[in-house]
Protein backbone atom coordinates (compact mmCIF):
# COMPACT_ATOMS: atom_id res chain seq x y z
CA UNK A 1 0.00 0.00 0.00
CA UNK A 2 1.39 3.05 -0.77
CA UNK A 3 0.70 6.50 1.44
CA UNK A 4 1.12 9.87 0.67
CA UNK A 5 0.99 13.05 2.62
CA UNK A 6 0.65 16.78 2.28
CA UNK A 7 1.53 20.10 3.56
CA UNK A 8 1.25 20.01 7.37
CA UNK A 9 0.30 16.39 7.14
CA UNK A 10 3.04 15.87 5.08
CA UNK A 11 5.64 18.18 7.36
CA UNK A 12 4.74 16.50 10.86
CA UNK A 13 5.17 12.83 9.55
CA UNK A 14 8.41 13.72 8.02
CA UNK A 15 8.27 12.28 4.77
CA UNK A 16 5.69 12.65 1.25
CA UNK A 17 5.37 8.76 0.47
CA UNK A 18 5.93 5.76 1.92
CA UNK A 19 4.94 1.88 1.05
CA UNK A 20 3.42 0.48 4.09
CA UNK A 21 2.02 -3.47 4.49
CA UNK A 22 -0.36 -2.85 6.96
CA UNK A 23 -1.29 -5.91 9.80
CA UNK A 24 -4.79 -7.66 8.30
CA UNK A 25 -6.50 -6.05 11.25
CA UNK A 26 -6.73 -2.48 8.59
CA UNK A 27 -9.03 -2.72 7.00
CA UNK A 28 -10.76 0.42 6.03
CA UNK A 29 -9.42 4.25 6.55
CA UNK A 30 -10.13 4.50 10.17
CA UNK A 31 -8.28 1.32 11.22
CA UNK A 32 -4.96 2.24 9.01
CA UNK A 33 -5.20 5.64 11.04
CA UNK A 34 -5.24 3.93 14.17
CA UNK A 35 -2.24 2.02 12.92
CA UNK A 36 -0.39 4.77 11.54
CA UNK A 37 -0.40 7.25 14.52
CA UNK A 38 1.31 4.31 17.06
CA UNK A 39 3.93 4.14 14.64
CA UNK A 40 5.24 7.70 16.16
CA UNK A 41 5.04 10.70 17.55
CA UNK A 42 4.77 12.32 14.08
CA UNK A 43 1.91 10.25 13.17
CA UNK A 44 0.26 10.63 16.29
CA UNK A 45 0.46 14.79 16.26
CA UNK A 46 -0.27 14.54 12.51
CA UNK A 47 -3.49 12.56 13.28
CA UNK A 48 -4.72 14.07 16.54
CA UNK A 49 -7.61 15.71 14.84
CA UNK A 50 -9.14 13.49 11.89
CA UNK A 51 -11.62 15.87 11.45
CA UNK A 52 -8.99 18.16 10.23
CA UNK A 53 -7.84 15.64 7.90
CA UNK A 54 -9.07 14.37 4.01
CA UNK A 55 -8.74 10.97 2.81
CA UNK A 56 -8.31 9.96 -0.72
CA UNK A 57 -7.98 6.64 -2.06
CA UNK A 58 -7.02 5.92 -5.56
CA UNK A 59 -7.84 9.83 -6.48
CA UNK A 60 -10.76 9.76 -5.24
CA UNK A 61 -12.52 11.46 -1.90
CA UNK A 62 -13.51 8.67 1.05
CA UNK A 63 -14.73 8.59 4.44
CA UNK A 64 -13.35 6.95 7.22
CA UNK A 65 -15.21 3.60 6.71
CA UNK A 66 -13.97 3.12 3.18
CA UNK A 67 -12.41 0.03 3.10
CA UNK A 68 -8.72 0.03 2.13
CA UNK A 69 -6.22 -2.90 0.51
CA UNK A 70 -2.97 -3.99 -0.61
CA UNK A 71 -2.06 -2.19 -3.95
CA UNK A 72 -4.19 0.86 -3.05
CA UNK A 73 -2.97 4.69 -3.05
CA UNK A 74 -3.99 6.13 -0.08
CA UNK A 75 -3.57 10.00 0.76
CA UNK A 76 -4.08 12.06 3.67
CA UNK A 77 -3.68 15.74 3.59
CA UNK A 78 -5.44 18.92 5.29
CA UNK A 79 -8.89 20.62 3.64
CA UNK A 80 -7.91 22.02 -0.06
CA UNK A 81 -6.71 25.55 -0.37
CA UNK A 82 -5.95 26.28 -3.78
CA UNK A 83 -7.55 28.81 -6.61
CA UNK B 1 -11.81 21.27 -22.38
CA UNK B 2 -8.72 22.16 -21.02
CA UNK B 3 -6.87 21.27 -17.80
CA UNK B 4 -3.41 22.33 -16.95
CA UNK B 5 -1.39 22.43 -13.95
CA UNK B 6 2.16 24.15 -14.45
CA UNK B 7 4.89 26.15 -12.68
CA UNK B 8 5.32 28.50 -15.06
CA UNK B 9 2.95 31.56 -15.93
CA UNK B 10 0.17 31.98 -18.26
CA UNK B 11 -0.11 34.70 -20.97
CA UNK B 12 -4.24 35.65 -20.37
CA UNK B 13 -4.08 37.44 -23.84
CA UNK B 14 -2.26 34.07 -25.90
CA UNK B 15 -4.98 31.49 -24.14
CA UNK B 16 -8.14 33.54 -24.24
CA UNK B 17 -7.55 34.02 -28.12
CA UNK B 18 -6.70 30.37 -28.38
CA UNK B 19 -10.44 29.50 -26.98
CA UNK B 20 -12.07 32.02 -29.04
CA UNK B 21 -10.21 31.56 -31.64
CA UNK B 22 -12.29 29.81 -35.10
CA UNK B 23 -15.61 29.52 -33.06
CA UNK B 24 -18.15 31.83 -34.07
CA UNK B 25 -20.97 30.09 -32.02
CA UNK B 26 -19.16 31.59 -28.87
CA UNK B 27 -21.24 34.94 -27.77
CA UNK B 28 -19.81 35.37 -24.45
CA UNK B 29 -16.29 34.30 -22.52
CA UNK B 30 -16.40 34.41 -18.73
CA UNK B 31 -13.13 34.68 -17.10
CA UNK B 32 -11.56 34.57 -13.64
CA UNK B 33 -8.08 35.00 -12.81
CA UNK B 34 -6.63 34.59 -9.29
CA UNK B 35 -3.25 36.84 -7.99
CA UNK B 36 -1.18 36.48 -4.92
CA UNK B 37 -2.13 39.25 -2.80
CA UNK B 38 0.76 41.37 -0.55
CA UNK B 39 -1.34 40.35 2.68
CA UNK B 40 -3.58 37.87 3.92
CA UNK B 41 -5.38 38.05 6.95
CA UNK B 42 -3.72 41.07 8.13
CA UNK B 43 -0.08 40.01 7.79
CA UNK B 44 2.07 41.12 5.02
CA UNK B 45 2.71 37.80 2.59
CA UNK B 46 6.08 37.94 0.86
CA UNK B 47 5.41 34.52 -1.34
CA UNK B 48 3.11 32.03 -1.65
CA UNK B 49 4.47 27.97 -2.08
CA UNK B 50 1.30 25.96 -4.19
CA UNK B 51 1.90 22.12 -3.41
CA UNK B 52 -0.45 19.62 -5.06
CA UNK B 53 -1.14 16.35 -5.04
CA UNK B 54 0.05 15.25 -9.33
CA UNK B 55 -2.41 12.99 -10.47
CA UNK B 56 -5.57 13.56 -8.37
CA UNK B 57 -5.29 16.96 -9.12
CA UNK B 58 -5.79 16.48 -12.71
CA UNK B 59 -8.49 14.17 -12.22
CA UNK B 60 -10.08 16.66 -9.75
CA UNK B 61 -10.23 19.68 -12.03
CA UNK B 62 -11.68 17.38 -15.37
CA UNK B 63 -13.98 16.04 -12.73
CA UNK B 64 -15.25 19.61 -12.34
CA UNK B 65 -14.89 20.84 -16.01
CA UNK B 66 -17.17 17.58 -16.48
CA UNK B 67 -19.62 18.63 -13.95
CA UNK B 68 -19.81 22.75 -15.60
CA UNK B 69 -20.04 20.94 -19.13
CA UNK B 70 -23.34 19.19 -17.82
CA UNK B 71 -24.65 21.78 -15.88
CA UNK B 72 -24.61 24.91 -18.88
CA UNK B 73 -24.00 25.09 -22.40
CA UNK B 74 -20.91 25.37 -22.71
CA UNK B 75 -18.77 25.50 -25.79
CA UNK B 76 -15.26 25.49 -24.16
CA UNK B 77 -13.52 25.93 -21.13
CA UNK B 78 -9.81 26.66 -19.84
CA UNK B 79 -8.23 25.32 -16.50
CA UNK B 80 -4.68 26.43 -15.65
CA UNK B 81 -3.22 26.35 -11.78
CA UNK B 82 -0.02 26.93 -11.04
CA UNK B 83 2.05 25.45 -8.28
CA UNK B 84 5.95 26.47 -6.79
CA UNK B 85 6.80 29.63 -5.47
CA UNK B 86 5.38 33.25 -6.49
CA UNK B 87 5.60 36.80 -5.37
CA UNK B 88 2.77 39.11 -4.69
CA UNK B 89 0.97 40.58 -8.26
CA UNK B 90 2.20 36.69 -9.57
CA UNK B 91 -1.05 34.85 -11.26
CA UNK B 92 -1.93 31.70 -9.85
CA UNK B 93 -4.90 30.27 -11.62
CA UNK B 94 -7.15 30.80 -14.45
CA UNK B 95 -10.35 29.77 -15.25
CA UNK B 96 -12.42 30.95 -18.37
CA UNK B 97 -15.71 29.53 -20.31
CA UNK B 98 -16.92 29.98 -23.75
CA UNK B 99 -20.63 29.92 -24.48
CA UNK B 100 -23.06 31.08 -26.78
CA UNK B 101 -25.15 32.92 -23.97
CA UNK B 102 -23.47 35.32 -21.28
CA UNK B 103 -25.35 33.92 -18.16
CA UNK B 104 -23.75 30.42 -18.89
CA UNK B 105 -20.41 31.52 -19.53
CA UNK B 106 -20.54 33.71 -16.21
CA UNK B 107 -22.30 31.28 -13.68
CA UNK B 108 -19.81 28.12 -15.08
CA UNK B 109 -16.71 30.70 -14.63
CA UNK B 110 -17.80 31.49 -10.62
CA UNK B 111 -18.76 27.79 -10.37
CA UNK B 112 -15.57 26.40 -11.87
CA UNK B 113 -13.71 28.54 -9.58
CA UNK B 114 -16.03 27.50 -6.42
CA UNK B 115 -15.37 24.21 -7.02
CA UNK B 116 -12.00 24.09 -7.71
CA UNK B 117 -11.25 26.25 -4.03
CA UNK B 118 -13.02 23.11 -2.48
CA UNK B 119 -12.29 20.36 -4.02
CA UNK B 120 -9.15 20.35 -6.03
CA UNK B 121 -5.86 19.23 -3.92
CA UNK B 122 -3.57 22.13 -3.61
CA UNK B 123 -2.58 23.44 -0.63
CA UNK B 124 -0.60 27.09 0.07
CA UNK B 125 2.47 27.66 2.24
CA UNK B 126 2.85 31.41 2.71
CA UNK B 127 5.66 33.42 4.12
CA UNK B 128 4.68 36.12 6.15
CA UNK B 129 6.29 38.77 8.15
CA UNK B 130 5.59 36.09 11.55
CA UNK B 131 7.09 33.27 9.02
CA UNK B 132 5.89 30.65 7.51
CA UNK B 133 2.18 29.25 7.64
CA UNK B 134 -0.24 27.31 6.02
CA UNK B 135 -3.35 28.83 4.69
CA UNK B 136 -6.42 27.61 6.51
CA UNK B 137 -9.08 26.49 4.38
CA UNK B 138 -12.17 29.50 5.08
CA UNK B 139 -16.02 28.49 5.93
CA UNK B 140 -16.64 31.18 3.51
CA UNK B 141 -15.24 29.22 0.29
CA UNK B 142 -17.18 25.84 1.43
CA UNK B 143 -20.37 28.01 1.57
CA UNK B 144 -19.56 29.34 -1.97
CA UNK B 145 -19.22 25.82 -3.48
CA UNK B 146 -22.34 24.65 -1.67
CA UNK B 147 -24.31 27.09 -3.62
CA UNK B 148 -23.70 25.20 -6.53
CA UNK B 149 -25.75 21.91 -4.72
CA UNK B 150 -24.81 18.87 -4.14
CA UNK B 151 -21.99 16.87 -6.86
CA UNK C 1 -12.33 53.62 -13.39
CA UNK C 2 -12.18 53.35 -16.80
CA UNK C 3 -14.81 53.81 -19.46
CA UNK C 4 -14.07 53.74 -23.05
CA UNK C 5 -16.46 53.40 -26.51
CA UNK C 6 -14.13 53.08 -29.57
CA UNK C 7 -14.61 51.97 -33.01
CA UNK C 8 -11.03 49.98 -32.92
CA UNK C 9 -10.77 46.53 -31.58
CA UNK C 10 -9.34 45.85 -28.19
CA UNK C 11 -5.98 43.70 -27.01
CA UNK C 12 -7.80 42.05 -23.97
CA UNK C 13 -4.20 41.21 -22.76
CA UNK C 14 -2.91 44.19 -22.69
CA UNK C 15 -6.23 45.74 -21.08
CA UNK C 16 -5.67 42.68 -18.47
CA UNK C 17 -2.26 43.08 -18.00
CA UNK C 18 -2.67 47.47 -17.16
CA UNK C 19 -5.57 46.49 -14.80
CA UNK C 20 -3.55 44.81 -12.57
CA UNK C 21 -0.08 46.13 -12.64
CA UNK C 22 1.74 47.14 -9.90
CA UNK C 23 -1.57 46.94 -7.53
CA UNK C 24 -0.36 44.32 -5.15
CA UNK C 25 -3.66 44.26 -3.52
CA UNK C 26 -5.54 42.53 -5.72
CA UNK C 27 -6.21 38.74 -5.26
CA UNK C 28 -8.77 38.75 -8.13
CA UNK C 29 -9.96 39.36 -11.54
CA UNK C 30 -13.22 38.78 -13.19
CA UNK C 31 -13.50 39.53 -16.57
CA UNK C 32 -16.68 39.15 -19.22
CA UNK C 33 -15.63 39.76 -23.03
CA UNK C 34 -18.93 40.02 -25.54
CA UNK C 35 -18.61 38.70 -29.09
CA UNK C 36 -20.06 38.52 -32.65
CA UNK C 37 -21.98 34.99 -32.55
CA UNK C 38 -22.45 33.70 -36.41
CA UNK C 39 -26.05 33.29 -35.60
CA UNK C 40 -29.40 34.53 -33.72
CA UNK C 41 -32.51 33.47 -32.77
CA UNK C 42 -31.77 30.53 -35.98
CA UNK C 43 -30.73 33.41 -38.50
CA UNK C 44 -27.43 33.62 -39.75
CA UNK C 45 -25.79 36.95 -39.16
CA UNK C 46 -22.54 38.01 -41.13
CA UNK C 47 -22.01 41.26 -39.75
CA UNK C 48 -23.13 43.75 -36.72
CA UNK C 49 -23.18 47.57 -36.24
CA UNK C 50 -23.43 49.43 -32.69
CA UNK C 51 -24.89 52.55 -32.91
CA UNK C 52 -24.25 54.53 -29.85
CA UNK C 53 -25.86 57.53 -28.11
CA UNK C 54 -22.35 59.73 -27.95
CA UNK C 55 -22.32 61.96 -24.38
CA UNK C 56 -25.24 59.99 -23.05
CA UNK C 57 -22.99 56.64 -23.50
CA UNK C 58 -20.09 57.39 -20.93
CA UNK C 59 -22.11 59.32 -18.88
CA UNK C 60 -24.40 55.87 -18.49
CA UNK C 61 -21.28 54.05 -17.98
CA UNK C 62 -19.75 56.00 -15.65
CA UNK C 63 -22.63 55.78 -14.00
CA UNK C 64 -23.33 51.73 -13.95
CA UNK C 65 -19.15 51.71 -12.72
CA UNK C 66 -19.73 53.84 -9.73
CA UNK C 67 -22.73 51.44 -8.59
CA UNK C 68 -20.67 48.39 -8.65
CA UNK C 69 -17.86 50.07 -6.84
CA UNK C 70 -20.73 51.30 -4.28
CA UNK C 71 -21.85 47.88 -4.05
CA UNK C 72 -18.36 45.97 -4.21
CA UNK C 73 -15.09 46.77 -2.54
CA UNK C 74 -13.17 47.20 -5.71
CA UNK C 75 -9.60 47.82 -6.11
CA UNK C 76 -10.17 48.87 -10.13
CA UNK C 77 -13.18 48.35 -13.08
CA UNK C 78 -12.60 48.41 -17.10
CA UNK C 79 -15.24 48.86 -19.61
CA UNK C 80 -14.44 48.95 -23.39
CA UNK C 81 -17.45 48.90 -25.58
CA UNK C 82 -17.01 48.83 -29.50
CA UNK C 83 -19.67 50.46 -31.85
CA UNK C 84 -19.23 50.66 -35.70
CA UNK C 85 -19.91 47.55 -37.75
CA UNK C 86 -18.07 44.14 -36.70
CA UNK C 87 -17.90 40.55 -37.97
CA UNK C 88 -18.84 36.80 -36.22
CA UNK C 89 -16.31 36.18 -33.87
CA UNK C 90 -14.90 40.29 -33.01
CA UNK C 91 -14.98 41.40 -29.90
CA UNK C 92 -18.01 43.75 -29.21
CA UNK C 93 -17.41 44.75 -25.03
CA UNK C 94 -14.96 44.21 -22.80
CA UNK C 95 -15.91 44.29 -18.69
CA UNK C 96 -13.37 43.80 -16.01
CA UNK C 97 -13.28 44.22 -11.99
CA UNK C 98 -10.47 43.65 -9.65
CA UNK C 99 -10.40 43.02 -5.78
CA UNK C 100 -9.08 41.55 -3.04
CA UNK C 101 -11.76 39.17 -2.79
CA UNK C 102 -13.09 36.61 -5.64
CA UNK C 103 -16.16 36.78 -4.86
CA UNK C 104 -16.91 40.77 -5.38
CA UNK C 105 -14.58 40.57 -8.50
CA UNK C 106 -16.92 38.28 -10.11
CA UNK C 107 -20.46 39.30 -9.10
CA UNK C 108 -19.45 42.87 -9.76
CA UNK C 109 -18.72 41.56 -13.51
CA UNK C 110 -21.80 39.95 -13.76
CA UNK C 111 -23.47 43.09 -12.38
CA UNK C 112 -21.47 45.88 -14.88
CA UNK C 113 -22.16 43.62 -17.64
CA UNK C 114 -26.58 43.21 -16.82
CA UNK C 115 -26.60 46.43 -16.06
CA UNK C 116 -25.10 47.97 -19.26
CA UNK C 117 -27.02 45.44 -21.71
CA UNK C 118 -30.31 47.31 -19.75
CA UNK C 119 -28.98 50.51 -19.26
CA UNK C 120 -26.47 52.25 -21.85
CA UNK C 121 -27.26 53.59 -24.90
CA UNK C 122 -26.73 51.32 -27.26
CA UNK C 123 -28.54 49.50 -30.25
CA UNK C 124 -27.48 46.11 -32.21
CA UNK C 125 -28.38 46.19 -36.03
CA UNK C 126 -27.83 42.82 -37.64
CA UNK C 127 -26.96 41.76 -41.36
CA UNK C 128 -28.39 38.40 -41.90
CA UNK C 129 -29.84 35.95 -44.51
CA UNK C 130 -33.11 37.67 -44.95
CA UNK C 131 -31.62 41.40 -44.94
CA UNK C 132 -31.30 43.81 -41.93
CA UNK C 133 -33.08 43.57 -38.56
CA UNK C 134 -32.47 45.85 -35.89
CA UNK C 135 -32.02 43.15 -32.81
CA UNK C 136 -35.02 43.27 -30.47
CA UNK C 137 -34.21 43.95 -26.46
CA UNK C 138 -34.70 40.88 -24.70
CA UNK C 139 -37.16 40.60 -21.43
CA UNK C 140 -33.82 38.01 -20.40
CA UNK C 141 -32.22 40.89 -19.66
CA UNK C 142 -34.13 42.60 -17.79
CA UNK C 143 -34.68 39.95 -15.65
CA UNK C 144 -30.80 39.41 -14.88
CA UNK C 145 -30.61 43.48 -14.64
CA UNK C 146 -33.68 43.25 -11.75
CA UNK C 147 -31.39 40.68 -9.56
CA UNK C 148 -29.55 43.13 -8.88
CA UNK C 149 -32.39 45.42 -7.29
CA UNK C 150 -33.22 48.67 -7.82
CA UNK C 151 -30.07 51.43 -8.96
CA UNK D 1 -34.90 72.59 -28.30
CA UNK D 2 -32.30 69.77 -29.68
CA UNK D 3 -34.17 66.47 -30.43
CA UNK D 4 -31.89 63.00 -31.07
CA UNK D 5 -32.99 59.81 -32.64
CA UNK D 6 -31.52 56.62 -32.62
CA UNK D 7 -31.83 53.35 -34.08
CA UNK D 8 -35.05 52.55 -36.36
CA UNK D 9 -36.37 55.21 -34.20
CA UNK D 10 -34.08 57.40 -36.14
CA UNK D 11 -34.95 55.50 -39.61
CA UNK D 12 -38.64 56.00 -39.72
CA UNK D 13 -38.02 59.91 -38.94
CA UNK D 14 -35.49 59.57 -41.86
CA UNK D 15 -33.01 62.16 -39.35
CA UNK D 16 -30.49 61.49 -36.53
CA UNK D 17 -31.39 65.19 -34.66
CA UNK D 18 -33.05 68.21 -35.30
CA UNK D 19 -33.72 71.78 -33.71
CA UNK D 20 -37.29 72.00 -33.01
CA UNK D 21 -39.00 75.29 -31.65
CA UNK D 22 -42.35 73.57 -30.44
CA UNK D 23 -45.37 75.79 -29.35
CA UNK D 24 -46.19 76.46 -25.56
CA UNK D 25 -48.57 73.87 -25.31
CA UNK D 26 -45.90 71.23 -25.19
CA UNK D 27 -44.04 70.90 -21.79
CA UNK D 28 -43.33 67.51 -20.76
CA UNK D 29 -42.38 64.69 -22.63
CA UNK D 30 -45.86 63.25 -23.70
CA UNK D 31 -46.92 66.83 -24.95
CA UNK D 32 -43.99 66.77 -27.24
CA UNK D 33 -44.41 63.00 -28.89
CA UNK D 34 -47.98 64.23 -29.44
CA UNK D 35 -46.63 67.06 -31.33
CA UNK D 36 -43.96 65.21 -33.15
CA UNK D 37 -46.79 62.72 -34.65
CA UNK D 38 -48.75 65.26 -36.05
CA UNK D 39 -45.28 66.43 -38.16
CA UNK D 40 -45.63 63.56 -40.95
CA UNK D 41 -46.33 60.16 -41.24
CA UNK D 42 -42.97 59.14 -40.60
CA UNK D 43 -42.84 60.94 -37.05
CA UNK D 44 -46.67 59.39 -36.41
CA UNK D 45 -44.97 55.87 -37.60
CA UNK D 46 -41.94 56.58 -35.26
CA UNK D 47 -44.05 57.34 -32.56
CA UNK D 48 -46.96 54.46 -33.04
CA UNK D 49 -46.16 52.64 -29.86
CA UNK D 50 -45.17 54.58 -27.48
CA UNK D 51 -44.43 51.67 -24.66
CA UNK D 52 -41.76 50.73 -27.37
CA UNK D 53 -39.90 53.96 -27.04
CA UNK D 54 -37.68 55.36 -24.33
CA UNK D 55 -36.80 58.81 -23.50
CA UNK D 56 -33.55 60.40 -22.14
CA UNK D 57 -33.62 64.32 -21.45
CA UNK D 58 -30.21 65.89 -20.86
CA UNK D 59 -28.69 62.48 -21.04
CA UNK D 60 -30.91 61.19 -18.04
CA UNK D 61 -33.93 58.48 -18.71
CA UNK D 62 -36.92 60.68 -17.87
CA UNK D 63 -40.72 59.02 -17.87
CA UNK D 64 -43.44 60.82 -19.97
CA UNK D 65 -44.05 63.51 -17.55
CA UNK D 66 -40.93 64.77 -17.50
CA UNK D 67 -40.83 68.11 -18.29
CA UNK D 68 -39.20 69.73 -21.57
CA UNK D 69 -38.06 73.29 -22.15
CA UNK D 70 -36.06 75.48 -24.88
CA UNK D 71 -31.93 74.18 -24.25
CA UNK D 72 -33.39 70.83 -23.54
CA UNK D 73 -31.38 68.20 -25.23
CA UNK D 74 -34.17 65.29 -25.97
CA UNK D 75 -33.29 62.12 -27.35
CA UNK D 76 -35.99 59.17 -28.26
CA UNK D 77 -34.99 55.75 -28.82
CA UNK D 78 -35.83 52.09 -28.35
CA UNK D 79 -34.86 49.87 -25.67
CA UNK D 80 -31.02 49.38 -25.49
CA UNK D 81 -29.36 46.09 -26.92
CA UNK D 82 -25.65 46.65 -26.46
CA UNK D 83 -23.22 44.06 -24.76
Amino acid sequence: MKLLYFAWVRQRIGAGTEEVTPPTEVTDVATLVDWLRARGPGYAEAFKDTRAIRCAVNHTYVEVDHPVAAGDEVAFFPPVTGG
Amino acid sequence: MTVRVQEADFDIGAELASLTAGNTAVGGLGVFVGLVRDVADGTGVSALTLEHYPGMTEKALEGIEAEARDRWPLEDTLIIHRVGRMLPGDNIVLVACTSAHRQAALDATTFLIDWLKTKAPFWKREETDQGERWVDARESDDQAAARWGAP
